[in-house]
């Protein structure tokens, strides 16, 4: 319950920030939500030497359109991209995604940066950002760089993030088009943690069927990724029941499911299909 | 008597002081120069100790002191266990582990700072270096001659009980049929949401030592507190402040408490002890944890003629107070609602290199319930009948009652087969069963489950409990005309300080405000028993009743003194004790309003009593004249006041039916409830809304039983379950719309006619649910499946693996 | 905890046993291993410094070497301590030349205890995966490595790798 | 290395040094006394510690107290107003929506905020609005009643 000491900075500035963390690469970590930080501080599980409190920049928090792409920056918490109108409008699947995080209070304080920096393998982000082909933009005592969200996700709660960098925003292409987005989840009954999440991102052409197809998939390996197997089965099809049913068996290709005391690995995967079936269908539906 | 409270929906008492979070639990009470204490704890379940290096913690800015087995060698006494069967192997469990540790989070040393970060802080630096021994933590290796976890007992086998009346080998030699189905009840963990905590404050001056402790027992942790620390009991004041919920995990007394107050008594300091729920998961008894075999015996027309259990009882490393009498709980009520002329209950009750199980709500109780309509169902569908029928064939009928079950028990009063009619009537069950069939026709697997148990309660009279049955209860009227109700029991969250007020509110004909319920303090109540078994109403609450009825049994004569009547000529009505209305017609009238009206209290001296040519008086009148003891018949003490202890000479048996409905998804095995239709007869009701809410709570403990709860240990005795990240208690998003009614057979027991309900829902809905999901699964060849039922399961079910 | 695998490895056999078995290749390829001090034949004392991403410890204990057949198989009994609770281990090591180098077949028994246990349910097995992924991909590029050339550099530590920041340290501070 | 903060608590000032490691509900308890904010989970599941942070409902277990650093904080004890109950406090004593009373502060809270943002929640957003706090005792449903009250109530007026 009580985490061991550590020094605490509040910099004003993100160069502050980086600067900081630069300062101690082994001890520094960046805190912005909280909410996968401190528990694990709490059972004493990580123990950093110098927290650098990132949430009282207020410029890393925001939700706006961009010429073609959305950004959101790092600090910006679940719970402002659950209500957000502007992306109800243009991207339904950040604030569906949302939604489905943890409770109330987690989407209230929690970001959408540190998920996404912490890559816990069951975390919801990791599988939405991946379905929109989302870059990272991190920056580092080396300046700013970006990362394909496919290369972002290295592996168990590891990162492509080097020492020093902070991811600072989430910059997404702003789907156009005709498209459907959804995602859907089986909360652990305990954690609330994703046993399973899928989220996906259909393009469909005039006619309906799928131009493209992007599916992140969430909860079943070792770290979030994309079902490149199912969406090249589904691309140009007409997105009928068998059709989504066919390329749903290959969600888990290439992944050694994750197994623990609520779903062994197979019944994992299993869960996987199922959702990924329902998901495509609900964002079939939900295409306009 | 008038009914102004008493069955009507009165709200608590004791909720502005909650809900504004002014309310005081253990841990909100702070006092000057508290030290707090943080655990060292086993990480291994079943080691040899070879040393303790406590130095490094010694140094921690702040860490007052460190102590480890060898310090408290000799002075502390074990950890009691109260349970007295024949040949019991009771382990001499220290508060801390002396040479050895025997499961995971078994106390090793106890540091004490300054503040609860430092004493954290210094628990990280007290090195222990341990001797791994082999474990064993499946209760039938135990059984069959696993690693000995006390070697001085030579096996693992805790004790061996065969209990039941009836020839059982003749009921199965007559029988035309029989199952047999071998059921687990996995371990859970109670989770009151307030873990457990203790504040001790010696006094060296007086020798007398203050314990506040989060319990559900006061008085016997005094007893047992001061027998293990060596302290008078009448120097030892245990005070239970605000109780975070309990569920039996609270009717015990743990190491940490005697521990906490030793240490208070060497420092001669407050300290303070607040457990964590990862101390909560691991140290604080669990519940359940049986194994065993269920077989009936039964004729072609349904008619049960016998009914054997056989199990294996994982008491885990050593005895918390009641371990190993909870198993005996269950023989006790196998005949659940049925006529079952031949029962045995064989019990086999091992160590195992896990806590202790111990109470968890309903206690044994629902184990047996759960076996026998488990039983019950398998027998319908071996018979190929609706599982009400076979119920319905079986039930004793009102005239039968007292009821004598071949577990050696009375059932005092019953009607099972009304309280099953209204529960059909309200779930609309043959029409549910038309839909099932139409669900089933459409693919879809509805499936509908019925529970039809009896429990026992209000633990109960004292010849059947180890440290008595009864209750005690002083009701006094005070000289300005308040009440004050003190009771033994000791409620934390039922709500007995509002349905106790109501029972003497209605008695005295006063105001439910004007009562005070006081608990759950050694130093101002009377020795009493405690609040668990659903007995704080039954026996609690008689005790009251009865002590109110004696207290106006004097205030009667002193009234009658007063109004210079005969007393016989003197009634008692709203609150008034007045000169009958002959009499009343020959004087004049006077007012009686209270002597001292709420909140208009006079400075200085109290008034007197005027009584000149009045008719009639009311009830603080009397208590004025009482204490002021100038008019007062003569031979009468003075005071107004009464003191009752409450002896039952039965349990009472509340029953009910609930019915649930669920359907699976064929495609993830996800449960969803339909509908969930409980009809509970806890005999008489003082307060329907406290009623449902206790249902509405042992429902949804039993949804989390059937279907997501469990504790779970490796083969290495670790806990894989010690946070709530793992273990899933059930939220708001798991439960159906409550359905519920009741019926109402009062209880010749008491004097109240109450039963009790504390429990009720615990023990009826966990088989009435997994009989659901059992009938969902019909089409698949599914007769049983065990809890949790988690989707998986059911997913391999239904795809043949 | 049972743990199974098969790691393809781009060297010759003879060499990849040799890499098993001195313990320098093997303080720098045991994940997060900060300290292997042999203390006997072939028993070794170590600190590892073991996590994934934020989640850290450190154990101290010892590792010892058993069934030493060269150059086909070896077990690794590893046995540590830490705040975090216990880890000990065996694993079975069956070395088969293969065509592009040495295919190595390990079966383990892992068992952890403490906090780790009790609380890190969900991600214990991936960090056992990730963590054998990790040693054997280092082994491959140590065996590699001529004799009498400097150890390789480990640079997809960066990516892959990051987590072990004792590591890290090092390599950031040489480079 | 400690640090100085300046908060509003229930509409008070305060101003403290705190160890950065401090959590929030211990602030809250130990040093300001406001105890009705409760402990009762190690890994942010409860919702026990629930208070309002700027107006939100976080669990202060999950708070450093340096991290409220200039923020206003509603606890249970700031929740009525001029004596007067939240309405969602006084559904819950006219809905038994307590038993024990432990969890009973963070659910209020929780429930305060959901209907502050809807004021007139179905039972499923209800349950979706709670599932961040436990209680073992009520069985919810007369929880759900209870919120469901305080909207109708609060509506009302």
């Amino acid at each position: 319950m009580i985490p061991a000491q550590f020094d605490y900075q509040a910099p004003a500035t993100l160069e502050e920030a980086v600067s900081l963390l630069s300062s101690d690469l082994d001890g520094a970590k960046i805190l912005a939500g909280g909410h996968s930080l401190i528990p694990a501080m709490k059972l004493r599980l990580a123990q950093p030497q110098l927290l650098v409190d990132i949430a009282r920049i207020k410029s890393l928090a925001y939700i706006r359109e961009e010429g073609d792409k959305i950004l959101i920056g790092a600090t910006t918490t679940h719970y402002q991209l659950e209500s957000s109108d502007l992306l109800k409008q243009i991207c339904p699947l950040l604030p569906e995604c949302a939604k489905s995080i943890g409770d109330v209070q987690v989407r209230n304080k929690g970001t959408i940066g540190g998920s996404i920096a912490h890559s816990d393998p069951a975390g919801d982000w990791p599988a939405a950002v991946l379905a929109l082909g989302a870059e990272l933009v991190l920056v580092g005592p080396n300046g700013e760089r970006t990362e394909r969200a496919e290369d972002f996700f290295v592996d168990l709660l590891t990162t492509s993030l080097l020492p020093g960098e902070i991811l600072r925003e989430i910059r997404i292409q702003k789907p156009t088009g005709k498209f459907g987005q959804a995602y859907h989840k089986v909360p652990h009954p305990a954690s609330g943690f994703a046993v399973v999440g899928v989220a996906v991102h259909l393009v469909l052409n005039d006619d309906g069927s799928c131009q493209s197809a992007a599916i992140g998939v969430t909860g079943v390996g070792a770290k979030a990724f994309r079902a490149q197997a199912v969406e090249s089965a589904l691309a140009g099809t007409n997105l009928d029941d068998n059709a989504i049913a066919s390329a749903v068996t290959h969600v888990c290709d290439g992944i050694d499911p994750n197994t623990d005391l609520y779903a062994s690995s197979d019944y994992r995967c299993h869960l996987a299909q199922v959702h990924a079936r329902r998901a495509i269908q609900a964002a079939k539906a939900n295409a306009k | 008597m008038t009914n102004n409270y008493v069955g009507q929906r009165v709200k608590r008492t004791e909720d502005p002081r909650l809900i504004k979070g002014l309310a005081h639990y253990v841990d909100d009470i702070t006092l000057p120069g508290t030290l707090h204490v943080s655990f060292v704890r086993s990480i291994y379940a079943h080691a040899k100790i070879k040393s303790i290096e406590i130095e490094a913690a010694q140094t921690v800015p702040g860490v007052v002191a460190v102590y480890t087995g060898q310090d408290i060698a000799g002075k502390i006494g074990p950890v009691p266990c109260a349970s007295a069967l024949p040949e019991l192997k009771v382990p001499d469990h220290r508060v801390l582990a002396q040479d050895k540790v025997y499961f995971v989070g078994h106390p090793i040393a106890a540091v004490v700072a300054t503040d609860r970060y430092a004493a954290r802080d210094a628990i990280d630096l007290v090195m222990v270096d341990y001797e791994e021994l082999p474990v064993v933590t499946d209760v039938e290796q135990a059984a069959a001659g696993g690693p000995v976890i006390h070697e001085s007992f030579g096996d693992n086998i805790a004790y061996k009980m065969t209990s039941g009346e009836g020839d059982i080998d003749a009921a199965f030699a007559a029988a035309d049929r029989t199952v047999k189905q071998r059921i687990l009840h996995r371990r859970l963990a109670p989770i009151a949401m307030e873990p457990r905590g203790v504040l001790a404050r010696y006094f060296p001056g007086e020798e007398e030592l203050t314990l506040w402790s989060s319990t559900q027992i006061p008085h016997l942790m005094r007893t047992q507190v001061a027998l293990m620390i060596g302290i008078p009991e009448n120097k030892l004041r245990v005070i239970t402040p605000e109780v975070g919920g309990g569920f039996g995990s609270k009717l015990n007394v743990y190491g940490e408490e005697a521990l906490v107050s030793w240490i208070s008594m060497q420092l001669g300091k407050p300290v303070k002890w607040i457990e964590t729920r990862r101390e909560n998961m691991q140290a604080t008894i669990h519940g359940r944890g049986q194994v065993g075999d269920i077989e009936v015996a039964f004729k072609n027309d349904g008619t049960l003629l016998g009914l054997r259990y056989s199990v294996f009882a994982d008491l885990g490393a050593y005895h918390q107070l009641l371990t190993p009498a909870i198993p005996t709980l269950t023989g006790l009520m196998l005949s659940g609602a049925y006529k079952i002329p031949a029962i045995q209950m064989n019990i086999t009750g091992c160590f195992t290199n896990k806590m202790a199980t111990d109470a968890y709500r309903g206690a044994g109780r629902p184990e047996a319930t759960y076996v026998v309509e488990r039983a019950l169902d398998l027998v319908a569908a071996d018979l190929k009948v609706d599982p009400t029928e076979v119920r319905r064939k079986n039930f004793p009928a009102p005239n039968e009652f007292p009821f004598h079950t071949a577990t050696g028990l009375d059932y005092d009063s019953g009607d099972y087969e009304a309280a099953l009619n209204k529960a059909q009537e309200i779930a609309g069950y043959a029409k549910l069963r038309e839909e099932q069939k139409k669900a089933r026709d459409e693919g879809r697997l509805v499936g509908i489950g019925v529970s039809t148990y009896v429990e026992i309660c209000a633990l109960g009279p004292s010849q059947a409990m180890p440290a008595g049955g009864w209750e005690s209860a002083t009701v006094r009227i005070e000289p300005t005309g308040k009440v004050t109700v003190l009771t033994g029991a000791s409620p934390h969250g039922q709500g007995q300080e509002t349905s106790f007020a109501q029972i003497v509110a209605d008695e005295l004909g006063v105001g439910i405000n004007d009562i005070t319920v006081i608990h759950g303090d050694t130093g101002i109540v009377q020795y009493g028993i405690g609040t668990f078994g659903s007995r704080a109403t039954a026996v609690g609450g008689t005790a009251v009743l009865v002590a109110v009825q004696k207290l106006k049994e004097k205030a009667h004569k002193i009234a009658s003194h007063m109004l210079q009547s005969d007393a016989t000529r003197v009634s008692f009505e709203g609150g008034k004790y007045s000169l009958q209305k002959a009499a009343a017609a020959a004087a004049t009238t006077g007012t009686s309003d209270p002597v001292v009206p709420v909140g208009e209290a006079p400075a200085g001296a109290l008034p007197e009593p005027q009584t000149e040519g009045k008719t009639s008086l009311s009830i603080q009148d009397i208590a004025l004249a009482a204490h002021l003891a100038k008019e007062l018949p003569p031979d009468t003490e003075p005071g107004l006041s009464a003191t009752y202890f409450f002896e039952p000479k039965n349990f009472t048996f509340p029953f009910g039916t609930h019915i649930a409905v669920v359907e699976v998804d064929r495609e993830t095995g996800d449960i969803k409830f339909l509908r969930y239709v409980a009809v509970d007869d806890c005999g008489r009701v003082i307060n329907p809304m406290l009623v449902d809410g206790q249902v509405h709570g042992g429902i949804v403990q039993s949804i989390g039983q059937a279907l997501y709860e469990e504790v779970v240990y490796d083969e290495q005795g670790q806990l894989l379950t010690g946070t709530l990240m793992d273990y899933a208690v059930p939220r708001a998003k798991h439960i159906p719309d409550f359905e519920l009614d009741r019926t109402e057979t009062p209880s010749p027991v008491n004097p109240l006619g109450v039963k009790g309900v504390g429990e009720a829902g615990t023990i009826g809905a966990t088989p009435a649910i997994v009989n659901a999901v059992v009938d969902a699964l019909a089409p698949f060849g599914v007769t049983h499946l065990d809890m949790p039922i988690k989707p998986e399961n059911v997913w391999r079910i239904i795809n043949g693996h | 905890m049972k743990l199974e695998g098969t790691h393809q490895l781009e060297a010759p056999r003879e060499r990849v046993y040799q890499s098993l078995v001195n313990p320098e290749v093997l303080q720098r390829c045991i994940p997060g291993c900060e300290k292997l001090e042999r203390t006997g034949e072939n028993t070794f004392a170590a600190t590892i410094r073991a996590g994934v991403g934020s989640i850290k410890g450190v154990f101290n204990g010892t590792a010892r070497l058993e069934d030493l057949r060269e150059p086909e198989h070896l077990r690794i009994v590893v046995d540590g301590k830490g705040p975090p609770g216990f880890l000990k281990g065996s694993g079975d090591l069956d070395l088969e030349q293969a065509e592009a180098g040495t295919k190595v077949n390990y079966s383990g028994d892992v068992q952890v205890g403490g906090t780790i246990a009790s609380v890190g349910q969900r991600m214990i097995q991936g960090t056992a995966k990730m963590m054998a992924t990790q040693f054997f991909t280092c082994l491959g590029a140590e065996a590699k490595t001529e004799v009498g050339e400097p150890p390789p550099k480990h640079g997809f530590f960066r990516t892959a790798l990051r987590w072990f920041s004792g590591w890290l340290k090092r390599f950031f501070r040489t480079h | 290395m400690k640090k100085a903060i300046n908060l509003s608590v229930n509409g008070v000032s305060h101003s403290d040094e705190v160890e950065p490691r401090m959590l929030l509900v211990h602030y809250l308890r130990d040093v300001l006394d406001l105890t009705g904010t409760h402990v009762g989970c190690e890994t942010s599941l409860c919702g026990a510690c629930t208070v309002l942070l700027d107006g939100q409902a976080v669990k202060s277990c999950t708070v450093f107290a340096v991290q409220a650093d200039g923020a206003a904080i509603t606890t249970i004890e700031g929740l009525a107003h001029n004596g007067e109950l939240h309405p969602v406090q006084e559904g819950f004593w006219e809905k038994h929506g307590l038993q024990c009373g432990y969890c009973t502060p963070g659910m209020i809270v929780t429930a305060a905020q959901l209907l502050d943002r809807n004021a007139s929640p179905s039972r499923e957003e209800i349950c979706h609005g709670l599932e961040g706090n436990l209680c073992r005792c009520t069985g919810y449903q007369h929880i759900i009643e209870a919120v469901e009250y305080a909207a109708k109530k609060a509506g009302a007026q």
